[in-house]
């Protein structure tokens, strides 16, 4: 399965590039985040506090455990900060 | 009546309250605008990443659900992005409604929401470097005003 | 930075929000603009009466409360007495703070404290006959938010 | 002791005028207002539901009870409707 990813802000910085279509056999927004991690050690870093990481599954805002269920687009980031 | 502006331009405080101040069953409009602080070690700029796509999507449910909770005649929000100086204005909302209680409740919750669920993210950038603003545990907890009920 | 003004004319509020836009400490301005609105039977017009020394009086004391209760750079209150059409604006206020929460507090404090004491008194004129508006409940009620403190 | 009495809105309609000076010994404005009641109807019909009826002594509001105690101006009115 194929899959746009987004990196944000200090999420973007780490990992350099602000988009990426990703293949993927991940079933939750979880797992696609371990695959990444295995990847490279860019990855590794910038997920490695999920806790100041949030997602968001076809521009919707959505807890980590989400199942992908083909998606178009995934993106993370940290905490927003608008206003 | 919503009317949602993402733009790097800046805005016309004046003429976006006015614009909301239609016929004469409105008798409040209130306004909130934001605006660039420095910090400590003296801004040079603050850079305003958003999500395109998501970031209309996400302020039109925060206006729609605002528009179901209180009887509002009309709502604006307008927000910046891009690079942004010190007292430069980044984002505003404004309400209109027959009576005050209305405004000021919608127009707190749009901050509030705005403030957490709207996905931009500031970079304040200073000579000795450049740090991501970190979300606050008080606008967190802010939401919650409106959930309990 | 208290501003008053008592006044026939109207007002411009993109400029009264602007003055309070000052340096880059100030990171929230609030406005609120209160608008004549029509009645069952058809309003003519309004004519707004008050007591002239003490309104002035009353707007200063109620301005110095505001400014000991929250950390504002400044706030400004301007009401118009005489006659007022449908849809004119009747008064405004504005503050200004470095967050959101004491802006949003400050300017409802004042117009909960205008609301009730301030010696303005309204007069609603319609082909059919005048009435005076009649003081709310829900108004003085609205000034216990701030005493209970 | 001499006194400017000031009236507003519905007060000062059914008065007939807006200010006046008056003569009085009252201690109180409640007093006051007995002394107004007692020379005329039109006083009588302003003053017949106190609990309508706001004062200001000096341009200070105030309970009706208040001593005049020297007093340049007292007014009355109906409980405001600014804003």
């Amino acid at each position: 399965m194929k899959v746009q990813v987004l990196y944000f802000a200090w999420l973007r910085e780490r990992i350099g590039e602000g988009r990426e279509t990703v293949e993927t056999e991940a079933a939750t927004i979880a797992d696609l985040v371990e695959e990444l991690r295995a990847r490279e050690p860019r990855y590794a870093l910038a997920f490695s506090d999920m806790k100041a990481v949030r997602a968001a599954l076809d521009q919707e805002l959505v807890p980590l455990d989400t199942r992908l269920n083909g998606a178009r687009e995934v993106a993370f980031f940290p905490p927003m900060t608008g206003g | 009546m919503i009317r949602i502006l993402v733009q790097t331009e800046p805005f016309d405080l004046g003429a976006e309250a006015e614009r909301l101040e239609i016929g004469s069953e409105t008798g409040a409009v209130v306004t909130f605008t934001g605006r660039v602080r420095d910090v400590a070690d003296g801004l040079q700029y603050m850079e305003l990443e958003h999500y395109p796509g998501m970031t209309e999507k996400a302020l039109s449910a925060i206006a729609e659900d605002a528009m179901s909770r209180w009887p509002l005649a009309g709502l604006t929000i307008i927000h910046r992005h891009g690079r942004l100086a010190p007292g430069d204005r980044i984002m505003m909302v404004a309400t209109a409604s027959r009576h005050r209680e209305a405004a000021f409740d919608a127009a707190r919750f749009l901050m509030d929401y705005l403030k957490s669920r709207a996905p931009f993210w500031k970079k304040e950038v200073s000579k000795d470097g450049s740090d991501w603003v970190d979300s606050s545990d008080a606008d967190e907890a802010a939401l919650k005003r409106w959930t309990s009920v």
